[in-house]
C-alpha cells in the first residue's frame, strides 16, 4: 500500500479494471477438501492465481504440559509461503510478517472451533501458500476454516477471509497482485457467513469512514458467495464417499 | 502488581459493566492521564517516553545511510521495531522476540507508513546511491496495559521531534525530518462484554478481542488490526470509530503542545 | 491415518514377509502409482506436483542473477533444498530444518548435481560477474511413505519443464534450462528382514535401514546413502541396484511424457 | 582501550580534563528508585549522559526445575543495550559483550544479595541501557543493586560500579566517552562500600601496579560518594511513601 | 565431485598418483587411544594430513526423558569440524553438512554399539575435524568407533571408514585433497572387519557398477590393513596400563 | 572420571588448606606440569597444543583479506574466540555459545589485544581498501582445571609462530607474523577459603570466585576479570599479582623455547 505509485492506471476507460474485472467482482474461486493423504482434515484453495493448502492434525495431547490448557484447547497456527511462491524466491523460515498472520489467523479461528470440547487438547493446522497472487492471507484462512470441517472439528461456523480495497480513489472487491502494489489501501476481514461476524480485520493504506463502509459492504457480499462454494465443496466430500 | 486472580477478576468486571463501571473508576470511554517528554536520550536524533497510567516506553529514533532498493531508486525507507522485553512484565520471557511483540511493532509500523507521514522521496540524497533509513525503536518499560496506544504515540512523538544528523555523516547540514501529519492509534478491548477504550492491565487479562484503529489528521483510517480470540459485529465497530475520533484528536494536539521545544 | 502400533505391525510385515507379502499387497520389487503434473504454479518458472501412494510434494524452480565465485568465473550454480514441514504429517515438528530434511535435500541436490544434467558453463551470463543461481525447493505436502523418491522426482521434472525468466532479469530472451539428462532416486527399505522397494509408511515405522540410489540415463550411479541404523552385505546391494535400473528407466520416461506440455 | 590514537590530546593545559573535571572527579549521577510501576522494583541511574533503568522481578519459582537450586535462589541477569542507547543504532538481541556483561553482573550481585533465603526460587534482574556514554556496566550495576533494594530483597551490601582509567599517561576517575576511546586503560569495579571488598573487577590496556593502584584509589573514593547518593534515594523513596 | 575441472591432472605418466601412491595404496594411517583425560574414552586418528579426535562420554542418563527410549540408549553423535582445520575458516557452529554427517554417522554406529545393554541411557560421541585433507568423515568413523571401544562400551565389531573414489576415469583408493577436488567420484564406506557388512555408505560423482565394484573391492582392502592398526592402537593401550 | 561429590569434595579441600596444602598434593601457588607443541596442524597458519595437567587445548590461526573500518583504513584486525564443545567435558552441553565460553573468549582476546603485541598498522596491505583479519581459534579438548591459562597460552605460542599466507592471498611472499610481546595469562581461585593458583578441576567445583591477570614482558596489566560469586579485598589481590609476575615470566621463557623450531 501507499507505495507513491499514484500515477499507475488500474482502471479502464470502461469502468473495469485491467484484468476484465467490475468493481465489486471476486477473482474466480475453487476449493477442494480432502486433498493431503497423511493429514486429519485437509483443503485446497484456489483464488485467482493463489493457492493455498491446509492440513489440520489433532485434536491430540498438547505437549509440553506448559502450554496445556485445563478448559479448552489451543490452536496451533502456521502460516507458510513455499520459497517458490513468490517472484523472487524467499528464504525458508519464519518472517515477522508470517508470524503475524499466524498469529491474527490463529485468533480468528480460535473465535469459531468449539475449544472447550478438546480440554488440555492441541489442534494444528498448517497453512502453506504455494502461489501467491495477492490475497493469500485471506485464502488460507478460507482454507483453514475447510480443513478444519474435513478433519470432523465442531465449529460454530466457518470463516471466510476476503479483502476489499480502494485503487484510483475507488473502492474495489477482492485485489489482485498489480492493484495491491500500485493501490491505496486493502482490507482484509474474516467474516462469520451464518452470524455476520468479524473474526479477522486488518486494513492498511488511506480510507475514508465512508469508503471503509462500502469496502466492508463488498466483502459480506464476497463472502455469502464464497461460503456457497465451499458448502458445495463439503457436500462432493461426502458424496463421493471418499472420507 | 497484584497477584492476577482471572476468574475473580473478570466476575468483578463483568459485575461493573452492568453498572457501566470499570475497574478503575473510568467511564467506558474515559482515558488514563498520559505524559508525554521528549528529547531525553543522548545519542537518539529523536527521542520520547510516554507515561501512560502505569504503562512507561521509550522511543528512539536513529538513521544511516543506505542504497536504495533498485525499484526505488529515489526513495528512503523507514522501519519500525518494538521489544517486549522481560524488563516491562513478570509476564514477558527472554527469547527471540514473540508474536506479542511483532504484532505490536508492525501495527504501529503500518500506522505510520499508511499515513504518508514521511515522505519518502524525502529522505534520499543522491538517487540510486544514498538515501537515508529511519528507524524507530520501542522500547516497552512497564506494561500497565494498552501498550499499543503508548508505543504509537511514543513512536509519533519522537518521530517528529527528530534531527536528521546530516553532518554526522557528511551529507550536509542538521535539519528537521519532515513529517506531514500526526497518525494517532486509539485501541478497544472488550472487558465484561462490551468495548471499553484503552484497558487497563486487570481489564487486559480477560483476553478478549483488541481492536486497534489508526487515525491520521483528516481522520481517514490508516491502520486497522483485531487482535485475539473474539468477534465483533460492524455495529460495534461503528461505536468504536466514533470514539476513536475524539481521542486521537485530543492525543494529536498533545504532540503538538511538545514540539518546537 | 491409523495410530501407529510399531510392534504389532511389525510382527504383521515380519509374517507377511515369510511369504513374500507386503502389507499393502504389492510384491517386493513392485512400486506404487505415481502421478506427475508439471507447470501448475504460478510464479514458479518450474513446477512439479508428484503423488506417489498417500505422498504428495510440490517443487518449484526460481531463478536469480548472482556473481560467480572467484575460482569459478564462468559457471553459474544449483541449491536444491528440501523442507520438511509440519503440514506434511503429524510426526513433523515444526523448528530449524531437522537432520532428516537436511538428509534429504543434500541426497536429492548430489543426485541431479553429480549426474551433470546441468551444465554449469551454461548458466553464465557475463564472465565473472553475472551468473543464474537455479534454486529447487521441494516442499512435502504429505508423507505416505518414500518421501525421497517422490522428491527427486518433482525435482528432476520440474527442473526439465523450467524457463529461465531472463526477459524479467533484463539479460535476453526467456528460454528453456537445458537439462542433458533424467537422474532418477529408487529408494529401498529393510522391512520384514528383507530389502523391499518404495516402501511404504507403515513399512517405514520399523526404522530399518535404507539405501537411496540415483541413476543417470546411462545407468551410472550419480548419488548413494545409505540411511538409518542398520547393516547390509555387498549381495544385497547387488541385488537392489539391479531393481533400481528398471524402476528408474520407467520414471525417466514418465517424465519424458510431461515434457513440452 | 588501546586504538593507537595515542596523539589525541584529552587533558587541557590547566591540567583538567576536556570537560573540564578534575583527574580525580566524576561525573554527576542521579537517582530514583520506584520509576516503572509494572516492576517490583526499579530503579534509574543517569551518570553523565548514561541512563541506566533496571526492573526487579521476584523472587518467584524458578522452572524450569532443572534451573532450581535447592538451597538457594539464582539470580537471572540481563544487561541490555536499547538499539537507540550508542551512536550507531545496534541490532536488537543478545551480542557477546551483553553476555559477557551479563555473566559478571550476575556474579557480582549474587556475592551480596541473601540468596540463601529463597530456596528453588529465582529473581530477574533487567538492566536496559537507554543512553550509553562510556562506564555503562558500571552504571548498570547501580542500578540492579538500587532495584534490588527497591524490591526488599535482602543483601548484605549494596554495590557501587564505577570506573577509573588511564588518559595521556595519567591516571583519572571515570572516563567518558572520548577519553574511553582514546584512552589507554579502564578499571571497572563493583565495590561493596560497607565492607569495602571487591564483587567485581575487569581491566584491559595497559597500567603499571602503581597506576593500578592509584586507580582503585580513586574508584572507592567516588564510590563513598555515590553510597551517599544511593542512600539518599531510598530514603526519598521511603519518606514519600510512594511504595 | 565434478567440478569440472577434467583437464587438472592427477595421474602421473608411471601410472602413479602425484603424491607417489599407487592408485590402491592409502595414505598413512596413525591411531592412538586415551587422548583426553577429561573423556571416558577417546581417540586420535591422522590419515593422511587429516586429523580426527574423538572423545566419548556415557552411558549416562539420558534426559530431556522425551529423548530416552525404554529398550535401548540412544547415542548422540556430533561431527565438528575446527574453525582452523580448512583452507579458509570455517565460521563454528554447525552448519547443513556437519548435521547430515553427524547423522550417517550415528546411524553408523548404531549399527554395532550393543544399545539394548543400556536402556533410557544417552551415550555421547563428540568428533573433532582439528585438519582436513579429504576424507574427515571416514576419519571420524574410525576415531569416533576407537572411541567407544577405549571407553568399553561393548560392540558387536568396531567401523573402519575409508573411502575409494574416480580420478581420471581411474578407480584409485583414499582420495586427497587435490583428488577429491578435482576427481569424478567419491565412495566412502563403513565397514565392519570382522562381519564384512557395511554400516555406512554415500557416494556422489559418476561411477558405472563395475567401478563401484572395484572401488569397493579397494575399500574391503584397506579397511583390513586399517583393521590392524586399529587393534594395535587399542592393545598399546591396555599394555601400557595407562587406563 | 570421578563422579562430583561437591560436598564432600568441599570439606576436604578446606580440612587439606587448613594443613596449606591442595587436593593434588601441590603447594599453593604451585603450577601443574605444562606442555606446550607448536606447528602440528595442517591448514592453520599457526597452531599450538597446550597439555596443561589434565586440560588439552589446541590453537590455530587463519588470515583472511578485509576491507579496513572506514575509521581505521591502515589497521588490520584481531579475532579471538574460544569454543567450549561438548568434547571438552561431560558438562559442557552443544547449543549456541554459553556466557561461559564467551566469557573465556573475550579474556584471551583482551590480554592480547590489549598488550599491544600486535601493530594493527603491520597488517595494513593498501591502506582503505586491503588489511589482514587475523583470527585465533581455540578449542577446549580436554577440561582438567584451569583452561583459561591453558588457551591463553596456546593463543599466544599460535600466534608467536603464524605466518602470513601472503603467496596463497597474492599479496606477496610468506612471511612471519610479527609479534613483539608474550602477554601470559595467570589464574587463581578461592579453594577452602585461600586463593591458590592454578586451579584444578577438583578445586573449581567448589565455583568460588576467580580471578583472571594477563601480565606483559614489562609487568604491566592487559586484562584483569574477576569471574564467579564472591568477595574479594585488595590485599588478596596484591599477593596474588605478586605469584602472577613469576609464573607469567616462566612460561613467557616456554614459549620463547617453540619459537623457530
Amino acid at each position: 500500500m501507499m507505495g507513491g505509485y499514484g500515477d499507475v492506471q488500474l482502471l479502464r476507460d470502461d469502468g473495469k479494471r485491467l484484468d476484465g474485472r467490475a468493481i465489486d467482482e471476486m477473482r474466480p474461486v475453487e476449493i477442494k477438501v480432502g486433498v493431503l493423504p497423511a493429514a486429519q482434515g485437509s483443503a485446497w484453495v484456489k483464488q485467482g492465481l493463489n493457492v493455498a493448502v491446509c492440513a489440520v492434525y489433532g485434536p491430540m495431547e498438547a505437549h509440553p504440559r506448559k502450554i496445556q490448557r485445563q478448559d479448552r484447547a489451543v490452536l496451533d497456527v502456521r502460516y507458510n509461503m513455499a520459497p517458490f511462491s513468490t517472484g523472487d524466491r524467499i528464504r525458508p523460515g519464519f518472517n515477522r510478517r508470517a508470524r503475524e498472520i499466524s498469529k491474527v489467523t490463529a485468533e480468528a479461528l480460535e473465535s469459531v472451533v468449539l475449544l472447550e470440547r478438546f480440554p488440555r487438547s492441541k489442534i494444528r493446522v498448517e497453512i502453506e501458500i504455494l502461489a501467491a497472487e495477492a490475497g493469500t492471507r485471506c485464502a488460507g484462512i478460507t482454507a483453514a476454516s475447510m480443513a478444519l470441517a474435513d478433519a470432523g472439528i465442531p465449529m460454530r461456523d466457518l470463516v471466510v477471509g476476503i479483502a476489499s480495497g480502494k485503487i484510483q480513489d475507488t473502492v474495489v472487491l477482492d485485489l489482485d497482485k498489480a492493484e495491491d502494489n500500485y493501490g491505496q489501501a486493502d482490507l482484509p476481514a474474516g467474516i462469520c457467513p451464518n452470524t455476520g461476524e468479524l473474526v479477522f480485520l486488518q486494513m492498511d493504506g488511506d480510507l475514508s469512514i465512508d469508503e471503509y463502509n462500502l469496502a466492508m459492504e463488498y466483502n459480506y457480499k464476497a463472502a455469502a458467495e464464497i461460503h456457497e462454494i465451499m458448502v458445495a465443496a463439503l457436500a462432493a466430500r461426502y458424496d463421493g464417499g471418499e472420507a | 502488581m497484584a497477584a492476577p486472580v482471572p476468574n475473580l477478576l473478570r466476575q468483578e468486571i463483568e459485575r461493573l459493566a452492568a453498572d457501566d463501571k470499570r475497574i478503575d473508576g473510568r467511564g467506558r470511554w474515559e482515558r488514563r492521564a498520559v505524559d508525554l517528554e521528549v528529547g531525553l536520550l543522548y545519542n537518539a536524533e529523536g527521542s520520547a517516553k510516554v507515561t501512560w497510567g502505569g504503562t512507561v516506553v521509550y522511543a528512539g529514533v536513529k538513521f544511516e545511510l543506505r542504497t536504495p532498493w533498485p525499484d526505488r531508486p529515489t526513495q528512503g525507507s523507514l522501519m519500525c521495531g518494538a521489544e517486549l522485553r522481560p524488563v516491562a512484565h513478570v509476564k514477558y520471557e527472554p527469547g527471540p522476540p514473540s508474536p506479542e511483540s511483532i504484532e505490536l511493532g508492525r501495527v504501529v509500523d503500518r500506522g505510520i507508513r499508511e499515513s504518508g507521514c514521511i515522505d519518502m522521496e524525502s529522505l534520499c540524497i543522491v538517487p540510486g546511491e544514498k538515501v537515508w533509513g529511519v528507524m524507530i525503536d520501542i522500547h516497552v518499560m512497564s506494561d500497565g496495559g494498552n501498550i499499543f496506544d503508548a508505543c504509537g504515540l511514543a513512536a509519533i512523538a519522537a518521530l517528529r521531534t527528530a534531527i536528521v544528523p546530516a553532518e554526522r555523516f557528511d551529507v550536509g547540514e542538521d535539519h528537521v525530518l519532515g513529517v506531514s501529519s500526526t497518525p494517532i492509534m486509539a485501541s478497544f478491548t472488550r472487558a465484561g462484554g462490551r468495548f471499553v477504550y484503552d484497558p487497563c492491565e486487570e481489564e487486559e487479562l480477560g483476553g478478549d478481542e483488541r481492536i486497534h484503529i489508526t487515525l491520521g489528521d483528516t481522520e481517514h483510517l490508516h491502520s486497522l488490526q483485531k487482535g485475539l480470540k473474539g468477534a465483533f459485529t460492524p455495529a460495534e465497530f461503528a461505536e468504536i470509530l466514533d470514539v476513536a475520533r475524539k481521542h486521537c484528536a485530543e492525543l494529536r494536539d498533545l504532540v503538538a503542545s511538545k514540539e518546537g521545544n
